[in-house]
């Protein structure tokens, strides 16, 4: 009798869906364990971004020159650079300068690529081909030849940086939209929804969004690894963030010449990038396999 | 076939038109006057006034552009503004090396790749699987420029065992080909994994096991012919990455290649070469793709031509 | 049980599926026997352990799944002790099997002759030149039209019905003993179906091989099975000759399951349906199976799970009515009475 | 006095099949090759014919999922083809469809609740304030419970799905509803529970159907009248009882034959026919049926048959045969 009733209960209780859907990824990205040690220190980095900062020995700009590439000790954990500036301090300073670049390059992308891979999948004819063969265009420039190219135009700042790399990841997000949305498109609920009347507005946003939503999470998330990556080159090259900026990338320009009398200007950005790097393509990765099991890279 | 190449290599006269114009606009895309941004600011106005007059400034835009174009059919890309030099021939002069750098490193990430990501898939889930995987992440995560330095400290400075820059001898092939070709496999590794893996759970090899089939023969003479069938087209388009990836590490090494140019270039602002060289990378990279789909279509028979 | 004329005798088969920490009983205690040169039938829905069955004949089944207990002796041997190695040797030569996908079952990039070649190249070490040779014979033992032309074209190159042959050829190749068809024609088109259920059968009386066949479809059973076995959530609830399974049918699933078929044949008023849904797998009920759909259900089916009992029309049930233990109507007719005890 | 609920004329379904080095259209799909038949008030049709038939496509090219070539398609008396969109969209209140795959035909993000809330929300049928009323009702006439109103699709099984499907057709009050193979996905035992609430709900609410399957076994259950197509063209059509126990054309026959019957003592002469189905690109001439005809002659591929009648054929029973009557008074053998 007792068991019965609960059971009558449990099943009466309306449950909330968003809470149940994001429940079950929950579930399901709980048990990839790497993926949670990614998700975790990506918080952390994103914590040390904001407090960071005010934690730290060293302001950005410190310098002290008697103090010039000193190795790693208990004063100075990763050493100093030409300036005598502390590369720790430094690296931390750095974590929001590549976190925004990251992040908000991402977003420019995802934004523009969901919108013309959407546009692109769900009307195809003759619109679906003038935006893809643009889109071939831009992958036409490979890798981070695009990015130089937007940065040859603007001027090598760190606003351009973003910008570069944002139009460098536009193709990819609009393929992947428009490759799902013809999938989803395909789907009889799609047609049982145009069946009772829908348009075109409602079955875009109600059904066909909502659906491609997966790909396009896990996409962001690679993304912002390559992004990171790409931005790092750039002013590597000397066409990003200019120093004094505590950029990873032009940290590491800075090293590359005291590479023969002191390794650890140029080791310690290079690991910072690839730990920040890692933690996202982990997460992607693991994003992937809860959202979509079958989604492939 | 025969049909199916003709249509695809007329698909990519659109692609190479929108890719002419972008490279064309791009001095033209510069905020304020392009002589002026090429001479610099402090540059008299008669300097000015030649720039303008030697690039064909003064023209219609779209009379310059017919001029870009039929130049560069006929091999002429402009002068270098910082040599004095026609572009074509500092391209040219510098191009093979480029694509033996980009060329060895696809060797090696194909090589490394293909191995580690059937060795992952054969053993998948046990401890070997996951260390290959956790070193192809690494290896994904890391930027090449970085990794080259690295390199170069510990074999080049540390031990001595080779040569800090240059490109020519084998002892100066192997760093940057490690440095750049590392990402690749890494990325040839996964897919190929990943490729395996969903072949490996096809119908096709029930079929096989069913029939007495090795398990040896299942997985190298069933699945692998399938597996590879993605894996290739992503070993082809990885050669545009590498051919790009040799921007930083040639200037990592100090190799005078194709990519170093570029940089050099777009911070001296000679624009001419800018354009020449970078309008010779999408060409490559066009061709290469255009060959990777067509050995693609002639792998995969599955695919109906129509 | 043993008996010589049994090709194949399975014998409590327990076969699981171990997912997240628990165990799903895909198979649960299944015997069964497979007399030389008979087609015997196994019968049921999706999720019924039918499919899981013949895999595990083969030895086929892959992690998460594992057989767990039971024998299953083939011409005297316990498959299940066999080494891998040895089971290669028997899988596709002794004992053969053809699937339910004919699209999906064959390898794209070889073409169809190398696909049946590759068979007789293992088991009979004939030559490359050879196992052509006798492909081509294959094929037009399967009745494929101009064989010499098939043998060199790709799978995506056929049609459905004809990639069922090439599969039929393969299997056939190295005259097996014991064939296992798991649903072979539910993917084609009747007319197709009609096709391949007139092959088999042709082919299984001139090679005189013992079938099992694998089917939802009860209209294939009637018209191809010698025995058929009827199975519910992983265990065989009715086990009969053809003729007394389809003329007597005993179990309240049996009986459902044919009253609740669509005829082509006749005139139905009203479908006698089977009410509720297939128990989830790790939700199974204690007790009888299907006795939360059962009409007849009583008190002790609810408790106690049944084995499979004797009748005096031959039909071996699992089910409490035909037992001394039965604690319900004692007059209960489960043919006759389905329909009106449904509606109650 | 049955009034047509809907009536369609020479209906033509062509796919453009792009190809060649320009990507132009070089040949067609037919597969809808000139179809006409009508469905009464209150009655179902069935479509039957074995897959690339083009029995599904034209159910979807009746409802305009998608646009048909040629034809018109008089539903209440209102060509279909001549309304605009947003008419069309409109008319869409009276006709809706049942589809066959439970696991594709919902939306997997939308609880029941919101699935059904939608579909009364386009067409606006239900004041906002009854709507949850109604939903109640809707699962209680498909047969599921109140409780399973927020589930989602996920939680329920491929038969709960299809009555989900139901009452999501049911929720805008149509006139008539296109069931396109939808219990063909569903187990035997399953099948039958939705087959029964598929008629009660037609005799509850007057419904008109027309029915889609290829399962003779089905259609013979659910039918008043039964089309049988082949190759794009309607090969004959009548009253189910005309077309299971007097089948005229030899397609419909060996079709019929061709069911195994699940009676181990029936015995029956079976038709096999030779061969695969040809492809709708470029369809047999004349009689398409021809190419696997035992009865084939010259004439039947010089010449299309038409629909026709003959002395032994009751009601509406018509067949598109040229040899009907010779086959019948056996002076025309078949050829194997």
């Amino acid at each position: 009798m007792l068991a019965e009733s609960t059971v009558q209960e449990s099943m009466t209780k309306p449950s909330n869906p968003h809470i149940e859907n994001a429940k079950n990824i929950f579930k399901r990205l709980k048990k990839n364990k790497a993926a949670m040690v990614g998700g975790f220190l990506i918080l952390l980095f994103i914590l040390t971004a904001f407090i960071g900062p005010f934690l730290v020995p060293y302001g950005a700009g410190e310098q002290n020159l008697v103090n010039k590439l000193q190795g790693p000790s208990a004063e100075h954990w990763f050493g100093t650079d030409h300036l005598g500036r502390d590369i720790f301090s430094r690296i931390i300073h750095g974590m929001s300068i590549t976190l925004y670049i990251g992040f908000f390059s991402v977003f420019i992308a995802a934004i523009f690529g969901v919108v013309i891979g959407i546009v692109s999948g769900y009307y195809g004819g003759k619109i679906d081909t003038l935006l893809m063969r643009l889109m071939d265009v831009l992958l036409a420039f490979p890798g981070i030849l695009l990015a130089l190219g937007v940065v040859t135009i603007l001027r090598p700042n760190l606003n351009n940086v973003i910008l570069a790399v944002a139009v460098f990841s536009v193709p990819a997000f609009a393929r992947i939209v428009r490759g799902s949305t013809l999938a989803v498109k395909e789907l009889e609920y799609i047609d049982a929804v145009r069946a009772l009347g829908a348009g075109d507005v409602r079955i875009i946003f109600r059904h066909i969004l909502p659906n491609v939503f997966s790909p396009i999470i896990v996409q962001a998330t690679l993304r912002i690894a390559t992004a990171i990556l790409t931005a790092a080159g750039l002013s590597f090259l000397g066409l990003g963030a200019q120093p004094p900026t505590p950029e990873w990338g032009a940290m590491l320009s800075d090293g590359r010449n005291y590479i023969f009398d002191a390794g650890h200007v140029a080791l310690f950005p290079g690991l910072a990038i690839v730990v920040v790097v890692l933690a996202f393509n982990i997460f992607g990765d693991g994003l992937r396999d809860a959202l979509d099991p079958k989604m492939k890279s | 076939m025969f049909v199916f190449t003709i249509r695809r290599i007329l698909q990519t006269i659109p692609v190479l038109f929108g890719v002419s114009i972008l490279v064309f606009l791009m001095m033209h895309l510069v905020p304020g006057d392009p002589a002026q941004v090429i001479a610099g600011e402090a540059a008299s106005p008669q300097t000015i006034e030649q720039i303008r007059e030697r690039l064909g400034l003064n023209d219609p835009l779209p009379m310059q552009y017919l001029n870009f174009i039929m130049n560069a059919l006929q091999g002429d890309l402009g002068t270098s503004i910082r040599s004095g030099q026609p572009v074509s021939e500092e391209v040219f002069s510098r191009f093979w090396v480029t694509m033996e750098l980009a060329f060895y490193s696809m060797i090696l990430s194909a090589f490394i790749g293909l191995i580690a990501g059937i060795i992952s898939a054969v053993r998948h889930y046990t401890i070997i699987d996951v260390v290959v995987m956790i070193i192809a992440l690494f290896g994904l995560s890391m930027p090449n420029f970085w990794l080259g330095l690295m390199l170069m400290q510990f074999f080049s400075i540390n031990l001595e065992i080779l040569p800090v820059s240059g490109w020519g001898t084998p002892e100066q092939i192997i760093l940057p080909v490690i440095a750049l070709g590392t990402a690749g496999a890494a990325i040839i590794a996964r897919m190929t994994r990943s490729s395996m893996l969903e072949v490996i759970g096809q119908d096709y090899i029930r079929t096989a096991r069913a029939k007495g089939v090795k398990e040896r023969f299942v997985i190298y003479k069933h699945a692998l012919k399938n597996a590879m069938i993605p894996v290739v087209t992503v070993i082809g388009l990885e050669f545009g990455t590498l051919l790009t990836g040799a921007v930083l590490t040639e200037t990592v090494f100090s190799i005078n290649g194709l990519g170093r140019f570029v940089v050099e270039s777009i911070r001296a602002r000679d624009f001419p070469a800018v354009q020449g060289s970078v309008l010779v990378i999408a060409l490559v990279f066009i061709l290469v793709n255009l060959i990777v789909d067509l050995s693609y279509r002639f792998l995969n028979k599955r695919i109906d031509l129509n | 049980m043993t008996n010589d004329a049994d090709v194949l005798q399975i014998d409590n088969l327990q076969t699981s599926f171990f997912i997240d920490g628990s165990e799903i009983k895909a198979v649960d205690g299944v015997s069964l026997n497979i007399p030389k040169g008979k087609t015997v039938g196994i019968v049921g829905e999706s999720g019924s352990g039918k499919s899981i069955t013949s895999m595990s004949v083969m030895r086929l089944i892959r992690n998460p799944g594992r057989i767990k207990g039971g024998s299953i002796h083939f011409n005297g041997e316990d498959l299940l002790q066999k080494t891998e190695k040895n089971m290669q040797n028997i899988r596709g030569n002794k004992i053969s099997m053809i699937f339910q996908e004919p699209m999906t079952s064959l390898n794209p990039v070889y073409t169809v002759g190398q696909q049946i070649s590759e068979v007789l190249q293992i088991h009979q070490n004939l030559s490359k030149k050879e196992a052509l040779s006798k492909s081509v014979e294959m094929l037009e033992l399967v009745g494929i039209p101009s064989p010499n032309d098939r043998v060199k074209q790709y799978p995506h190159e056929l049609s459905g019905g004809m990639r069922q042959r090439v599969m039929i050829a393969i299997a056939l190749a190295c005259n097996p003993e014991l064939l296992i068809a798991d649903e072979p024609t539910t993917a084609l088109d009747v007319t197709i179906q009609a096709q391949i259920l007139e092959l088999m059968n042709g082919l299984r009386k001139e090679l005189g091989m013992s079938v099992i066949l694998i089917t939802h479809d009860l209209g294939v059973v009637a018209e191809t099975c010698d025995y058929v076995a009827v199975m519910y959530a992983g265990q065989i609830v009715e086990y009969a000759d053809v003729h007394t399974l389809f003329n007597n049918p005993k179990h309240p699933y049996t009986v459902g399951l044919m009253q609740s078929l669509p005829r082509h044949d006749m005139d139905q008023e009203e479908l006698n349906v089977i009410e509720g849904n297939v128990p989830k797998p790790g939700e199974m009920p204690e007790g009888c199976r299907f006795a939360p759909r059962c009409p007849f259900a009583s008190d002790i089916c609810t408790r106690e799970l049944p084995d499979l009992m004797e009748t005096e029309d031959g039909n071996q049930v699992r089910c409490w009515v035909y037992s001394e233990k039965w604690d319900g109507d004692p007059e209960v007719n489960v043919k006759d009475d389905y329909k009106t005890a449904r509606s109650q | 006095m049955t009034t047509k609920l809907l009536e369609v004329n020479n209906l033509k379904q062509y796919f453009p099949i792009k190809g060649g080095v320009f990507g132009r259209t070089v040949n067609h799909v037919k597969a809808v090759d000139d179809v006409s038949f009508y469905v009464n008030e209150g009655e179902t049709l069935s479509i039957v014919g074995e897959s690339g038939c083009g029995k599904s496509t034209t159910g979807r090219a009746v409802l305009r999922l998608d646009e048909p070539t040629e034809g018109d398609i008089q539903f209440n008396g209102e060509n279909l083809l001549d309304l605009n969109k947003n008419d069309m969209r409109k008319k869409r209140k009276d006709m809706q469809i049942i589809f066959q795959d439970p696991y594709a035909s919902i939306n997997p993000r939308q609880t029941v609740r919101q699935v059904l809330e939608e579909a009364m929300a386009i067409q606006d049928v239900v004041p906002k304030a009854d709507r949850v009323d109604k939903m109640m009702e809707l699962l209680d006439t498909v047969g599921l419970g109140s409780h399973q109103l927020d589930r989602f699709p996920h939680e329920f099984s491929g038969g709960q799905r299809q009555r989900v499907g139901i009452a999501r057709a049911l929720a805008v009050d149509p006139k008539f509803i296109i069931c396109d193979e939808s219990v063909s996905a569903l187990d035997v035992s399953i099948q039958a529970q939705v087959l029964n609430l598929l008629k009660n709900l037609q005799e509850q609410y007057n419904l008109t159907y027309l029915f889609i399957a290829h399962d003779l076994g089905v259609v013979r259950h659910i039918s008043d009248r039964v089309a049988v197509m082949y190759l794009g063209r309607v090969v004959e059509i009548g009253e189910k009882e005309e077309i299971f126990d007097n089948p005229k054309h030899p397609y419909t026959k060996s079709l019929l034959s061709a069911i195994p019957v699940p009676d181990p003592s029936h015995k029956q002469e079976r038709i096999v026919l030779k061969g695969d189905v040809p492809s709708p690109i470029d369809p047999p001439p004349g009689c398409r049926f021809h190419t696997r005809c035992p009865f084939a002659t010259e004439k039947c591929r010089d010449e299309t048959p038409e629909l026709r009648k003959t002395e032994t054929m009751t009601g509406t029973h018509e067949a598109a045969c040229h040899y009907m009557e010779d086959i019948e008074a056996g002076r025309h053998k078949a050829a194997y």
